[in-house]
């Protein structure tokens, strides 16, 4: 492939690198707060991505000032309005990823999830 | 239908024979029930005399009433019984044929005279409800068997033969004796089993499974199937010879005699073995064919096992210090000669092969007799014991001589008959190299017979120094050996019921030797009509 | 009879709405609402079902009247209606057959949050089975897995604690690759709209575009949704969240959450790519390799286990291979056995969980493999349903499961390469089934010596429990009739399919 | 008559069987009177129905779209129900006596009847889907049979029979849904319903499948190395070994090998190929296997259940055969080894409930105190190991015939195995009748003074079977024409 595209795109190729990051800390990283930054950094990516789709060069962002009507000078709303949505979803699963970390240290004293799971068979014995 | 009769002695002997065995049963029932559990052994001890006379009286009596009744069905003319159909063209089918004659006729005289001699000698051995019962059944059996007409019917009798007379063999009850019934019972069968196998591959390969002489081999249903067929027969052949003791199914023999009562013992070697004579002969005379047979692999292969088995057989009797064991080895060996005459496929060899069917039958019947007198007597089983045994019953130890000389076939004797006409078959056949060896080691092996009958004949009559000093032994033996050169001064002859069965049998075993020539045109009318 | 329509908009609010009011209502009515609205939504269900089974054609519901490519739109067609009022149906007799425990496993405090979350979770149910909007369908994925998730963590111990945050992780990386997948349709399409979606997408296999954009946002959809679902090898976190949670949360959570996720797949493959594109893609060998693969290791797994409740998880995994197995056979005849055995594993393992937990009542509360010998003279309802929907899950003749695997081997069979391996799988892992699950059986019916009675040993008649005893028999029920008259079923899921193209 | 009788043969046991334990008995005698009415009345409906000979299907109800449970009664069906109605009311009457020192009788009625319903629905099965359900419910009401006795090895028994029992289902499962797929038809035709265009190339896989699928059944067949489960399951209680491991349970696995062999995958399509030779090796050493491992066994019941798993081979090798002629030995061997095997069974359990021993070098001197049963074992034994006038000679005789029609020489070989294992069989069936007749010389009879024939409601059935036996024996010639006109049917096609 011709990486000229991919300059071109620089953009959507720092999002899937973000997405990248994120991912592999949500999915390899011990420590769960850090799990959960890399949840955030993973959604955040997306959004980007989105958000890069939904924009076009030159123009505004599609709220009304000073009564210009005509759609071409608006960037596309619905990425706009997805990215929000989305920012929603990911707020309330960190919180609730929170809650359940704060949860498990207040049992365990300690964030790491396969300590954790140690301790748990410790208790079944 | 008419000729149902002639099975009347088989109702008549099956009939006596289970009821004496459902006695036996009865009484032990009762035994048991009466004493429990006081009295250990609650069977045969206590037997009265009156009971043992009624046993006797019924048995014998049953005896000679089938002996009469089986000769005259035998010998008037060629009468055959449809029964019922086993299966789609298999009948349960009797048929007499010279054959049937000629075997039945040795069978009867043996089996009478055998069951006379029994009623002294089982008095010893006790059960005799059970042991005349079985016997009375085997007698049945053995008529069916001879009488039987198709291959099939043959079969089935032929493993009722074997169950029948196992309990025979186990008589006495000891361990080894049971050890021994159970070999024999598993060789017949596994024998039969081969038979068995053989006759399988013949009701699809031959026209019918009935008797012909010449055989009933369809040539187009065989021509495709030149492979397995003579395996097959090979394996018929070595089944059956299983029963005669041939080579390599040959080890029951052995074990089996010196444990069974005399009397069975002598029915043994004397009749049942050849009844897998009988069923060779009827498989290759009569089914497969002798034409089958001439030349191929499969004939010289089975002349090899007889001669192999007449000389290991000779040779162990050689060096066999117990008498009946000594015996049974002949046996093996004798047995093999009339094999070998049926295995040259020449009518030479087949009258003398059915000669000595005969002669051997009443030989060594004979010698089983005197071998069980000399056990019933004076308890002797060992032949270095029996040294000076003529002074005590010089009468036995005589028809003991003359047994011996018939069986190494000394002329007079009826041996000699027979087995002349077995090397002239063998000398005239057209099989090649064997024409010579099997003479000679025929020839061979009659001196080993000489070897282990006669010294006995010596021993008994001249207990020479020699024998207390020259045999090593340990002392202890030569005391007693002593001892009983001593003791035999006086004599004493074994009761009538004994002797006179070993007497009519010398006189037998003497008097065909002297005119054989009713015998060896009857035979060799037969030999005509199958080859 | 139009305004039917409107039902199944209508359900998912009431179950949405319903929430917060049983929020504040006390313990007792929140149950009873809860109990009602389920109820009620199964009827609207059924409604819906016959209205679409009358009119014979698929209805959609544009919400606030905007047109499509802008408004977002619900759609009702047989199989969605169908699968709606099983989902009801199983949710309110796993509700039932859980309420003991429910009762005594959580604080009196957190009780109507339960019921909360039992109704986010129905109203994110219907809504992935309604919705014809794939951001929707997003959303609601995110709001199925925090209800599940408070379902799990809502019996406070550590490892339910544990086990959601696992089941978290698991399921935000799946939903993750999920979300990136469908922005790349977006990009691909312009559309978020699934019947757009496939207009575009066949334009583009058409003239031959974006091939590989589109392979890889399949594929990213194929495997967040299996994630969610537990596919092996991502089923680590299901055993620990089925074994601990509280009943009637294991019974949903196996029953209902993951085949949300399947059925959404489902829709993906029809509705959304298209299925003719979908077969001749690569991505479904894979699923195929992971199904058999999870069909064998779960099997395996739940032989070395020893825990009753997490035996049963782990046959769970099996289950979910057979579905994804089905799947790969890339046959529509597969994806209906998929779908039946969906039907029938939904079925199956809630039954099997509730009677897992009436038979650790009598067995003093442990769930060890040697306490449960003779329980099924103790409590005879839960083991003779016990026995039958182990039954089932062999395969036996007569229940459910042997119907499912009728359909899954004759599917095989059409299919040229994938036929012996699919075959051989299914009688392997039949095998397997039968060794632990008949090992169980035979473990409840082996009488228990008076030497070696155990503490808490007590007998449960079926007066005793009611209402755990109605939901038992009707589950059996349910089985017996799914394995003896599976034609109506199967029908409907043909037909839902038909409509669904 | 109504072709409904079809079903109500099936239903009725089943249907009264589960009543067993719920009807209020006042006393046992009145249990065992409604148990032995109810299978005789069976038994007669049965009998009715086979003089009737209903042609027609009856359909019971649908699983989907073409795959029905449906019952049809041809030849072979006919042979295995009369097989069924004659046996079971005389095992009930045996087990009567037999279970009373057994305990549980309800329960064990209860499924010993169920049984009875369940082997009839395999012999009227009429097509293919409806036999695996019937094999598949055979299996789970034979099990709490199995685990009667409830002792750890019972459990243990019973839980290796039934993996052995799903895992063959689950092999047969995948033939059945061959043939589903190719045949042209689920119901049996007798020649098979492969459908050639269908099968085009693929015809070494169906050779494999059918493999699979003939093994799959033959488990119920204990087939090696699939026959460890039948010793084992040698703990039941004897009516159980007797009726169900000599003979239901097993022949229903003979039976249905028979079925996909000549009536679903059809003769044409396996004669002669790799197929039909894997499967006869495996039957043919299984032949020689069990006997041997019966030599070894030294547990009476056991050594009967090798016995059994050798003679059911038989059968199968009649089966794989695949001519006409084989089918027919194969029936008739199956016909006559559950008599034969089912009174020596009753003969050992008469033993066992007699005297409590269970073990051959137990039994020593027991024929003088049990004569009955040991004349009755001894005759059974010879049956088996196949003397001329009894049954097995015959069965035995036909087998053979077919398999030397056949021009295979795998089956020439087969023959041979027939006979070492005839003579095997014998060793271990007549030692044991030596050891109880002829205990030796010096035996204490004070050991056995306990023992005694058992009453006639043992003696009744066993007196039945040894008549049967010697009947069959003598004079088999209208059974092997019956047996011979089913195969017959065969060469049609």
């Amino acid at each position: 492939m011709d990486f000229g595209n991919l300059f071109h795109n620089y953009a959507e190729a720092v999002a899937m690198i973000l997405f990248g990051i994120g991912f592999s800390n949500l999915l390899l990283q011990k420590n769960l707060m850090k799990k959960i930054i890399g949840l955030n950094i993973m959604d955040t990516a997306t959004y980007l991505f989105l958000a890069l789709k939904g924009y076009i060069d030159g123009r505004k962002a599609p709220v009304v000032v000073d009564g210009i009507q005509s759609m071409e000078a608006y960037v596309n709303p619905i990425p706009s309005g997805l990215v929000l949505t989305g920012i929603v979803v990911s707020v309330s699963v960190t919180a609730l990823m929170l809650s359940l970390t704060i949860r498990l240290y207040r049992r365990y004293h300690t964030l790491d999830l396969d300590e954790i799971s140690t301790l748990l068979k410790k208790e079944d014995k | 239908m008419s000729d149902l009769w002639i099975l009347s002695p088989v109702l008549l002997t099956l009939g006596v024979g289970i009821f004496l065995l459902v006695w036996s049963f009865a009484e032990h029932i009762l035994a048991a029930k009466a004493f429990r559990p006081a009295e250990p052994a609650a069977g045969s001890k206590p037997e009265k005399e009156a009971g043992l006379k009624t046993v006797h009286g019924l048995a014998v009596g049953t005896l000679l009433a089938a002996a009469v009744l089986t000769l005259g069905a035998a010998w008037s003319g060629d009468r055959s019984v449809t029964l019922f159909y086993l299966m789609k063209d298999i009948p349960i089918y009797f048929h007499i044929d010279d054959i049937s004659r000629w075997f039945v006729t040795v069978v009867t005289v043996i089996w009478v005279l055998v069951g006379i001699y029994s009623t002294v000698y089982m008095q010893h051995e006790g059960e005799e409800k059970r042991f005349f019962g079985f016997y009375l059944l085997v007698y049945g059996v053995l008529v069916c068997l001879d009488f039987s007409g198709n291959l099939v019917t043959m079969y089935l009798f032929y493993e009722l033969m074997t169950l029948a007379s196992f309990p025979l063999v186990l008589h006495n009850g000891s361990r080894e004796a049971i050890m021994a019934a159970l070999k024999y019972l598993f060789y017949s069968l596994c024998g039969a089993y081969m038979g068995l196998f053989g006759i399988y591959f013949l009701y699809r390969y031959c026209s019918s499974l009935t008797f012909m002489p010449g055989g009933t081999l369809s040539p187009e249903a065989v021509s495709g199937q030149a492979g397995i067929l003579p395996v097959a027969v090979l394996l018929m052949l070595i089944g059956f010879g299983a029963k005669a003791g041939m080579f390599p199914l040959h080890a029951w023999l052995p074990t089996a005699h010196p444990v069974a009562p005399s009397p069975a013992s002598a029915a043994l070697s004397g009749i049942i073995v050849k009844s897998g004579v009988l069923a060779i002969i009827r498989v290759v005379y009569y089914i497969v064919g002798p034409d089958f047979l001439r030349g191929t692999w499969v004939q010289y292969t089975w002349m090899a096992l007889t001669l192999v088995t007449v000389f290991m057989g000779s040779l162990l009797a050689y060096r066999e210090p117990v008498l009946k064991k000594r015996l049974a080895y002949s046996t093996v060996s004798q047995v093999s000669y009339i094999l070998f005459g049926l295995a040259v496929l020449s009518p030479a060899g087949f009258t003398g092969a059915l000669l000595h069917v005969a002669f051997h039958a009443v030989v060594k019947c004979g010698l089983f007799l005197t071998a069980g007198i000399f056990l019933f007597c004076c308890g002797k089983t060992r032949v270095d014991q029996l040294a000076g045994i003529g002074r005590r019953m010089p009468a036995v130890l005589w028809c003991y001589t003359l047994f011996a000389l018939a069986l190494i076939g000394i002329p007079p004797t009826s041996g000699f008959v027979s087995k002349w006409y077995l090397a002239q078959g063998a000398l005239h056949a057209d099989i090649g190299v064997w024409s010579y060896v099997g003479p000679a080691v025929l020839l061979v092996s009659a001196l080993l017979t000489a070897g282990y009958l006669l010294p006995i004949t010596m021993k008994g009559f001249f207990p020479g120094q020699e024998e207390s000093s020259g045999s090593a032994e340990d002392t202890e033996q030569k005391q007693r050996v002593q001892a009983d050169t001593a003791g035999a001064a006086k004599r004493q002859e074994p009761k009538a019921a004994m002797l006179v069965p070993l007497l009519i049998l010398a006189a037998l075993a003497l008097g065909m030797g002297l005119l054989p020539g009713v015998f060896t045109d009857f035979a060799g009318g037969i030999a005509a009509l199958v080859i | 009879m139009d305004f039917i329509r409107n039902f199944s908009f209508f359900s998912i609010v009431l179950s949405l709405f319903s929430g917060p009011l049983s929020s504040i209502l006390g313990r007792k009515w929140a149950k009873r609402v809860n109990t009602a609205e389920i109820i009620l939504l199964g009827l609207m269900s059924v409604a819906v079902l016959w209205y679409v089974l009358q009119t014979g054609e698929a209805f959609v519901y544009t919400m606030g009247h905007f047109p499509a490519p802008w408004g977002n739109e619900i759609r009702a067609g047989v199989l969605e209606a169908f699968m709606a009022a099983f989902f009801c149906l199983i949710m309110l007799l796993c509700m039932w057959g859980g309420v003991r425990e429910r009762e005594s496993e959580i604080e009196a405090s957190k009780q109507n949050l339960y019921y909360i979350m039992v109704n986010l979770l129905l109203c994110s149910l219907l809504a992935l089975i309604y919705t014809n909007d794939l951001f929707t369908a997003y959303v609601f994925v995110e709001i199925n897995t925090i209800s599940a998730c408070g379902l799990i963590m809502i019996r406070q111990n550590g490892r339910t604690i544990e086990a959601a945050t696992r089941y978290m992780i698991m399921s935000l990386l799946g939903s993750g690759l999920l979300l990136l997948g469908l922005c790349f349709l977006y990009d691909l399409t312009g559309h978020l709209l699934m019947s757009n979606i496939q207009e575009a997408v066949h334009a583009l296999v058409a003239n031959g575009q974006y091939q590989t954009p589109l392979l890889v946002s399949i594929s990213l959809m194929c495997v967040g949704l299996a994630i969610k679902s537990a596919l092996f090898p991502f089923h680590t976190w299901l055993p620990d969240a089925y074994g601990y949670s509280t009943v009637s949360s294991a019974a949903i959570l196996s029953s209902l959450v993951s085949k949300g996720y399947i059925f959404l797949l489902v829709k993906i493959f029809y509705r959304v790519i298209g299925f003719d594109i979908i077969s001749s893609s690569k991505v479904i060998h894979v699923l195929f390799a992971f199904g058999i693969a999870g069909m064998i290791v779960g099997s395996v797994d739940a032989i070395r286990e020893n825990d009753i409740r997490r035996m049963i998880a782990y046959s769970s995994v099996a289950q979910i291979g057979y579905i994804y197995m089905g799947f790969g056979l890339g046959t529509t005849a597969g994806v209906i056995a998929s779908i039946y055995h969906v039907v029938c594993h939904a079925a199956t393992k809630s039954l099997l969980f509730i009677a897992a937990s009436g038979i650790t009542d009598v067995s003093g509360g442990s769930r060890h493999f040697e306490d449960l010998t003779g329980a099924g003279y103790r409590n005879k309802l839960a083991g003779v349903a016990f026995t039958v929907g182990s039954l089932s899950m062999v395969g036996v003749p007569m229940f459910a499961g042997f119907i499912s695997k009728l359909y899954f081997a004759q599917a095989a069979v059409g299919h040229t390469v994938k036929m012996l391996p699919t075959l051989i799988a299914l009688a392997i892992s039949t095998i397997l089934n039968a060794v632990y699950f008949m090992k169980t059986v035979i473990r409840l019916y082996t009488p228990v010596k008076d030497g070696e009675k155990k503490a808490g040993y007590g007998t449960i008649t079926v007066r005793q429990q009611p209402v755990k005893a109605v939901a038992l028999i009707l589950f059996i029920l349910l089985n017996v009739i799914l394995g003896l008259n599976a034609e109506p079923v199967i029908g409907l899921i043909r037909t839902g399919l038909e409509m669904f193209s | 008559m109504h072709i409904a009788i079809m079903i109500t043969v099936v239903l009725l046991p089943i249907l009264g069987g589960i009543l067993i334990p719920m009807l209020p008995f006042h006393n046992r005698k009145q249990m065992l009177i409604y148990i032995e009415a109810l299978v005789l009345v069976n038994s007669a409906l049965i009998i009715a129905m086979l003089l009737d000979e209903p042609e027609e299907a009856f359909v019971l109800f649908r699983f989907t779209g073409d795959l029905r449970v449906s019952f049809h009664l041809d030849g072979l069906g006919r042979i295995f129900a009369a097989m069924a109605a004659v046996l079971w009311p005389l095992a009930v009457l045996y087990s009567f006596e037999y279970m009373k020192h057994e305990g549980h009788e309800a329960t064990f009625f209860m499924f010993y009847v169920i049984t009875y319903g369940i082997t009839l629905g395999v012999a009227m099965a009429d097509n293919i889907l409806t036999m695996y359900f019937f094999f598949e419910m055979m299996s789970l009401v034979t099990l709490p049979l199995i685990m009667h006795t409830q002792t750890r090895e019972a459990v243990l028994a019973s839980r290796s029979y039934l993996y052995y029992m799903i895992g063959g289902a689950a092999f047969a499962f995948i033939g059945m849904i061959f043939i589903l797929a190719y045949g042209t038809t689920s119901t049996f035709v007798p020649g098979g319903v492969l459908d050639p265009a269908k099968i085009g190339d693929k015809t070494n896989m169906m050779l494999f499948v059918y493999v699979l699928c003939f093994l799959g059944f033959s488990v119920k067949t204990a087939v090696w190395p699939f026959s460890s489960w039948l010793p084992r399951a040698g703990v039941a209680p004897t009516p159980v070994t007797a009726l169900l491991h000599a003979v239901a349970v097993v022949n229903t696995g003979a039976f249905a090998a028979m079925r996909v062999t000549y009536y679903s995958f059809g003769t044409e399509l396996l004669r002669g190929t790799w197929a039909q030779n894997v499967v006869m090796v495996l039957v043919i050493f299984t032949i020689v296997y069990g006997c041997s491992r019966a030599l070894k066994e030294t547990h009476l019941k056991r050594r009967l259940a090798w016995s059994t798993v050798s003679n059911l081979s038989y059968i199968l090798f009649g089966v794989v055969l695949m001519t006409p002629l084989g089918l027919a030995g194969a029936l008739c061997h199956m016909l006559f080894h559950s008599f034969m095997k089912i009174c020596s069974f009753f003969c050992a359990g008469a033993v066992m409930y007699k005297t409590g021993r269970s073990y051959v070098h137990e039994l020593d001197g027991l024929g003088r105190r049990m004569p009955k049963v040991f004349v009755i074992f001894t005759i059974s034994g010879m049956a088996l190991m196949g003397v001329p006038g009894l049954a097995g000679f015959v069965s035995k005789w036909q087998l053979a015939q077919a398999a030397v029609a056949s021009e295979n020489p795998l089956a020439w070989v087969g023959v041979g195995a027939l006979l070492i294992s005839a003579l095997l069989t014998a060793i271990y069936m007549l030692t044991i009748s030596v050891r109880a007749f002829f205990p030796g010389k010096d035996f204490d009879y004070s050991k056995v003074a306990d023992a005694e024939d058992p009453n006639w409601l043992m003696l009744l059935p066993l007196t039945v079977f040894v008549l049967v036996i010697v009947l069959f024996g003598l004079h088999p010639q209208p059974f092997i024409r019956a047996l011979q006109e089913v195969a017959s049917v065969m060469t049609v096609s």
